[in-house]
């Protein structure tokens, strides 16, 4: 699974850079066409619904998600699916 | 097999509605209407139906548009203040082809006024009460017979132009018991529902849509925003705003010969009186009192959309006598449709006109 | 995660402005109702006017965008009239408890079996900025330019004090707490009360010193006292600073109730 | 032939039951036209109550009664505020436990109230004394009419009370004065 | 010495109200209006005056009766939705002869249709709204300037009629910013006292009685059930109702003249524009690119009580024409008074007639 | 006595039916007004509609006699307008609790220095006998015929939670106490409420099962439990029966106040 | 001061009846022209507002004047005042 | 003359406040007239808002702008939705720093937002130096008139950065590209 922020649903609040316990997301520099900075992912493979989700076959976390007031964070799926080996940081 | 009864014009009202399917009545109590609540609610829980006594008549309103959504044939009654509150909910029927029937057993206004005799104060109120431009139906009994049969026919109105229809009644005719044959049964118009798969808010021919009922897996989004075919607010398109709006008076003002129902009598007399509610018995007595063709009568049950062309009926009219119980109100509007004078004959303070001082008006003109 | 088709994504990105909270709250409350095993079509969501109440427009269930102040009266006709549907009304502070308070506790009182979500962000949005019944006392808006004087009300206080069977508050914050409040209120038969507070950057954080959106997200979340440690700290006289407020679940009861699924 | 009827009292006489089942014994049982219509308001509460009958072998088509010929009338109160101003060629039947004046139409004398409670044993009846009174001085409707218009009308229970009541009305009226 | 400032309409709304001497604000807010809340939520305080937010409209405009009642000059503005909830109350200020001010910045209905959009879609409404028959004034501005002084004026006529006075404006004229000159005072006409000892609902010749003010022992009492000259209720009685409904409706049809305030411009002309409000900017664009004698102008400044004759100082009209941001409303009242075609050009949307639409009309018609 | 003087003599007899409780209540509240050194030009007596609302008709003073529901509203117009003026409402609990439950409880929120009795006759008077949100569970009246299903409101408590300083409860029977809560009212800056219980022979005690005056009135001693008696037997773990209801002062306090006079 | 009850006001509804101490309310027995019966007074010098009203120069109990819905309670000035003596039962 | 103003751009850039301004120029110190309107709508909220003036010597009548020759675009999404389609004879002033499009009429490039970070050090300025380009650029009021009504307008304290906001702005105009 990969997280990705949807552009043309993000309104750069940053909200989620404050909420996830892994800092995955992080401010971003650039405006896009429309003025909006969308924040930036910092190694998203780090996320515990990127790892784990299909393992236990439910959204675990999710509180980016949940709290993204724009529904612009969602998991894509990856095919062929592939568990990333990431160094986890608590 | 019909049945003979004895009863109070509230009762047939609320019998009227019972008979023509209506399941939900939501309501506050207000004299001289409150029979009819009182009459639903010891009789829809017989009837698995719901009545549900709401904190005021703006919630009553609201609750009768809630219960319509999900397919109920709904209705409340109300007089002059309680029908005032519910202006804002009437404009948000109106705009989300909302079909419920609205009881107005009108008494004397302004204001708290003189609640219990009898008026026809509310007859523009009904039209143009809440803001914005629309259309609606109103019907004016004017026997506890009509008290009947007009709430039913309210009801099929309403399903069928998806429009609030309003009875508009007053208290002589609201209060008064007489003489009423029940017909075994009423004709049930079905409301036309939604084709799935087409958009909600797009009209059919008759410019009105199908209607997309609550809990059939439309997914539908009701908004009295200026909304598109989808549904979907789009308040800043003129154009959308303006073809909504069109359609939702066209509707109705195009079904006119359909929606309106009135008798002419004695189409070839020079005095014509034209009435509705209440006065018309006074006209009847009249006319039954000094027969011959010299007084017409052109007799409204619908009042909006007025019949333009029905006084034109009239070919020989010298003027037309409209005894009202207001300062005039419909007498406005005929003035807009004919060339001859036309003499309001308004009554306030709650009594009928006399026959008398209608005798007394055509002697004045002749 | 399977809320998403709860939303009509024909219909995104939402009206609301960058950093709204009305965006999380209806997320949590989808989320919730995803937990139900209820079919869309037996779903009716309702709402009355404001940036709040534009909700159930993005949500893909029967949905009622009515006048200002009513979404609880037009609710209790659709759930009376048939108490198969399962309603949910999505309001604000404005809506539910300015215009709308006396639906609000009316509701209450007959317990109708209604779910009513409150994005109370202490002002009126839509309307761009006055205030509201919740504005805190002291708080600028444009319609208290000197600071408010009138004491807010507790949405809570008022639907126990009412009648309502379930009452919780919490805020944009917390939001798997929320989740589960607005599950226990779906669940619960009879009128369900879930106040969030939310941030609302562009008509109330502006003008009352939340320079980022996440300046009042932090102000809601370290704000918020817990009621068992209200109930704790009141018990042992301690004096809990006025600008506290309580979150988590503050009434569950079984009253009668009018409206349940048969 | 239109007959119109006024009944007065005060509240908690049935006055307007009265008129009711006056109503319903034409046009239930008589197969006649009828109105009934009465004075509402809150000012009425305490004062004096009237209601209205018409009755009529062809529909009726103007519905209010202004100059009655027959009156019923239950109480002073009653009898000053829409009596006393009967015209001469009308008929009144005056409970005359309860009423002191007398109008200047002719009239008829039935202690309705006094035989209700002491022969009856309930002065709750006396209006329905007062409606066989009624029935058997003018025969608008017909006594068997009456009768079941009063069994249709009476709560459960108190039917033979009623139908005694009707039954001492037709009674005194027979033996009234009437001058 | 006058000012000049570059104003929102709605600023120099609440700046008039001020200069006219209003010391009570009781509003609730809504889209175009709002402003003038938070103006006077601003400056009231500063003059001594209160200002407060109610809990929704029908509270508003009870407050504003009930601070009239203590001799106050008090206002609300609003909306159509709020306006519709108001209807009740209207009802009563007009039954008890409250003198108050109500601003309707108009936007497009029915229901919440284009909260953001200009319309003039509730013209029937100010005056028809509220259950039973009354009469009310109802003014009509057309530029910033004029959001000012008939603000002002709209308090006049309030105190000097004891009548709910309206000022019908809409968003184009709320929302734009122009040119104002601010005089240096405006004119107060101070409400009539009623005389000690004389009753307190016995009109003077004019129709009006002397007002009672609470706090300064007359010990009225004020009911919105009919009452008679002394305040106590009456409801029952048909004669009293009569007398004092007539009274009401008679005080301002019969001051017509005084109260009507309207341009004649090209009297001459065959062809005649009937407009008020924000589509007598688009007339004057069309009649200052079209000079000449030949298109008539009747621009209405007051709409209720209708200066019913004013159209008649068109000897030569052949037809009038009337743009409205409504389907036909005054155009329906112009029928009622006028034996020529009225050609109503309604424009729903929210969007101004533009100066090309109406030469077209003339084209159209000529 | 001198509370007399407060009537205006040429009203009466009042409209009331044999035995109604209202004209006690007018009454107690003259004879508090009366203990107050307050002319009778400063106090504005205002009401909304319903045979309680009649009761500023017989007041002498001047006395605004509005809509239905909405007295509380006129009431503030008239107090912030004039904060020189007493104002004291007189209500109904149709006209407060049903369609002016908005009003009250913002009134009450605002803290508006009114001082607000209500004839809780727990029935609509005035209209012949509907139910009214504090109709009792199971009371018959003419829109509750098969008995009240809808738990009644707790007048009170709703004006505690939402905020007003002043809170009592009596009956038409405590006349003594009554007037001393009317006094304590007037003299609490402030939103006051006083709750008195009424009997209505007409529209209730007819319907259900009081056949005398005096037996209702009786129930209303009988049922009624001090509030000392009640927080004991509380403490105490004690059952207190459904259809006892506690009067006594229940809320005394000192929120910011409107409207107070300067 | 003498007790009276004005017959003018008074429904008939006997609660004065139930809430004198002194019982001196009794309930009437004859209609009145309006059909209302009027309670009796049983020797109304026992009433302490009778006795004491002048000596304390205020109103003492006067629970059936506050009770009494229909204003007809009243104590009415008898000149020249004299004190009844009265035997008063407790 | 009329001249007939339109400003785009997102919400926070005080497009309205820009139209505002030159309002209050012409009519509070060149002593001319002025109407100026805008969007509302809560759709506009979150996308492009959009302000429009007009200016004249004479009073206005008519109050709207509906093909201006005049515009002020100061984002790409207020270019597509209000400035796309300009008349050829009309002149554009663009934010080169957000607006990527360029219209078919002649241009002006403004790299206002850049300026006003880098060189002045806060964007929210970037209006003003817009405003002072137009006004160096058109001439619809005069220099001094609107530094006047700058100075009215903005908030205290900040009335030095917008001089110079508005200084930038007229030197950009006399150095830019005008195609
Ligand atoms: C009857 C009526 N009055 C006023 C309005 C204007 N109005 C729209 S939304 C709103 C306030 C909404 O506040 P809230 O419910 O808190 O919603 P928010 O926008 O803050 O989410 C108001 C006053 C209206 N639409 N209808
Ligand atoms: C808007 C409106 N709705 C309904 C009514 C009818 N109405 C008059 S009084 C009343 C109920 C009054 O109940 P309450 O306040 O308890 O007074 P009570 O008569 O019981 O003292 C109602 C519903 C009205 N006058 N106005
Ligand atoms: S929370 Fe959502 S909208 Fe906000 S910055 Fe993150 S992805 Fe964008
Ligand atoms: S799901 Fe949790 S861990 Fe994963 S990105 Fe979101 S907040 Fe971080
Ligand atoms: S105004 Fe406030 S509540 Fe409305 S969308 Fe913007 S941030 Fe949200
Ligand atoms: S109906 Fe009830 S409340 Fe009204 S006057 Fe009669 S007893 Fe009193
Ligand atoms: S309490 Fe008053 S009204 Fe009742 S019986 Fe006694 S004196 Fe008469
Ligand atoms: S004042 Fe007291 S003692 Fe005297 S009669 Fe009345 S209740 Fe009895
Ligand atoms: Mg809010
Ligand atoms: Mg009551």
């Amino acid at each position: 699974m990969k997280l990705a922020i949807d552009e043309t649903r993000c309104k750069g609040c940053n909200l989620c850079t404050k909420v996830c316990p892994y800092k995955i997301f992080k401010e971003g520099k650039k405006a896009n066409r429309k003025g909006i900075i969308i924040p930036e992912l910092d190694r998203p493979e780090r996320c515990t619904n990127c790892r784990l989700m299909h393992l236990y076959g439910r959204t675990l976390c999710g509180v980016c998600q949940l709290t993204c007031p724009d529904q612009a964070i969602h998991w894509v799926e990856e095919l062929p699916y592939e568990p990333k080996k990431v160094a986890i940081e608590y | 097999m019909t049945r003979t009864e004895f009863w109070q014009g509230n009762t047939a009202c609320a019998e009227g509605a019972l008979a023509a399917g209506c399941r939900f009545f939501g309501g506050y109590p207000i004299t001289p209407s409150t029979e009819i609540a009182e009459h639903m609610a010891v009789k829809l829980p017989k009837k698995n139906g719901v009545f549900i006594q709401m904190e005021d008549e703006i919630a009553s309103i609201a609750s009768v548009i809630g219960a319509s959504w999900t397919g109920a044939r709904a209705m409340t009654a109300t007089s002059g203040p309680g029908f005032s509150l519910m202006m804002e909910n009437i404009g948000f029927a109106a705009m989300t082809e909302t079909p419920c029937v609205i009881v107005n057993i009108q008494r004397g206004g302004p204001s708290t006024g003189q609640p219990t005799l009898g008026a026809q104060g509310d007859m523009m109120q009904c039209r143009f009460g809440s803001h914005g431009d629309y259309a609606v139906i109103a019907l004016c009994p004017a026997s506890v017979q009509e008290m009947y049969e007009l709430t039913a026919r309210a009801f099929n109105l309403a399903d069928k132009y998806r429009v609030p229809v309003f009875l508009m009644a007053d208290e002589v005719v609201g209060h008064m018991r007489e003489k009423i044959i029940i017909p075994d049964s009423v004709e049930q118009v079905p409301r036309k529902a939604l084709v799935k798969g087409t958009l909600p808010f797009k009209p059919d021919s008759d410019l009105v849509p199908g209607f997309p009922q609550f809990g059939k897996g439309y997914g539908v989004h009701v908004t009295g925003l200026t909304h598109d075919e989808r549904g979907y607010p789009c308040a800043t398109n003129p154009k959308l705003h303006e073809t909504l709006v069109m359609r939702l008076v066209d509707k109705i003002e195009s079904a006119r010969h359909e929606i309106a129902d009135y008798d002419i009598i004695n189409p070839g007399a020079e005095q014509v009186f034209i009435a509705y509610g209440a006065p018309v018995r006074t006209v009847q007595q009249v006319m039954h009192d000094h027969p011959g063709d010299n007084i017409g009568f052109l007799r409204l049950r619908t009042v909006w959309p007025f019949p333009e062309y029905a006084p034109g009926e009239f070919k020989n009219a010298r003027r037309f006598l409209v005894p009202e119980m207001n300062l005039g109100q419909i007498a406005r509007e005929i003035e807009r449709h004919v060339r001859v004078p036309v003499i309001s004959l308004p009554k306030l303070g709650g009594e009928l006109h006399t026959p008398s001082e209608l005798l007394a008006a055509l002697e004045a003109y002749r | 995660m399977s809320y998403e088709e709860w939303y009509r994504q024909d219909r995104l990105p939402h009206i609301y402005c960058a950093g709204c909270g009305n965006g999380t709250i209806i997320n949590c409350t989808l989320a919730a109702l995803e937990q139900m095993a209820w079919k869309k079509e037996d779903t009716v969501f309702v709402s009355g006017i404001g940036c709040s109440s534009r909700a159930p427009g993005y949500i893909v269930t029967d949905s009622l965008h009515t006048t200002h102040g009513r979404a609880i009266a037009f609710a209790t006709g659709v759930k009376l009239a048939n108490p198969d549907l399962h309603v949910v009304v999505i309001t604000g502070d404005g809506d539910l408890a300015a215009i709308g308070g006396n639906h609000f506790i009316h509701a209450c009182r007959r317990n109708i079996d209604l779910t009513v979500v409150c994005m109370n962000n202490q002002i009126y949005g839509m309307t761009g900025g006055q205030g509201s019944p919740t504005t805190p006392l002291g708080c600028l808006s444009t319609t208290t330019p000197y600071g408010c004087v009138e004491t807010p009300f507790d949405l809570c206080d008022l639907a126990i004090a009412a009648g309502a069977n379930y009452v919780s508050r919490w805020t944009s914050y917390h939001v798997k707490e929320l989740e589960k409040a607005v599950l226990a209120g779906l669940q619960t038969p009879g009128f369900s009360f879930i106040e969030a507070l939310v941030q609302c950057p562009t008509a109330f954080g502006r003008r009352n010193k939340f320079k980022q959106v996440a300046d009042q997200v932090e102000y809601l979340r370290s704000h918020s006292m817990l009621k068992a440690k209200r109930d704790r700290l009141l018990e042992q006289g301690e004096h809990i600073p006025g600008d506290m407020f309580v979150v988590g679940e503050l009434e569950r009861r079984n009253r009668p109730a009018l409206g349940v699924k048969r | 032939m239109r007959h119109e009827v006024r009944f007065s009292g005060f509240g908690g006489q049935g006055i307007i039951l009265s008129a009711v089942i006056l109503g319903r014994a034409a046009v239930m049982h008589d197969n006649k036209f009828a109105v009934q219509t009465q004075v509402y308001g809150p000012e009425a509460r305490g004062g004096a109550s009237m209601s209205a009958l018409i009755i009529d072998d062809t529909p009726i088509l103007y519905p209010k009664v202004a100059d009655p010929g027959i009156y019923v009338i239950m109480s002073q109160e009653g009898f000053e505020k829409y009596g006393a101003h009967a015209r001469t060629d009308a008929v009144m039947l005056v409970d005359s436990t309860l009423v002191y004046s007398r109008p200047d139409c002719r009239y008829i004398e039935i202690p309705a109230t006094r035989e209700a409670k002491e022969t009856l044993g309930r002065d709750i009846v006396a209006n329905i004394v007062m409606l066989g009174a009624l029935v058997a001085s003018t025969h608008i409707v017909s006594e068997a009419a009456l009768e079941k218009a009063i069994l249709d009308s009476v709560p459960k229970g108190t039917e033979a009370l009623n139908l005694k009541a009707m039954k001492k009305g037709i009674e005194l009226a027979a033996g009234s004065t009437q001058p």
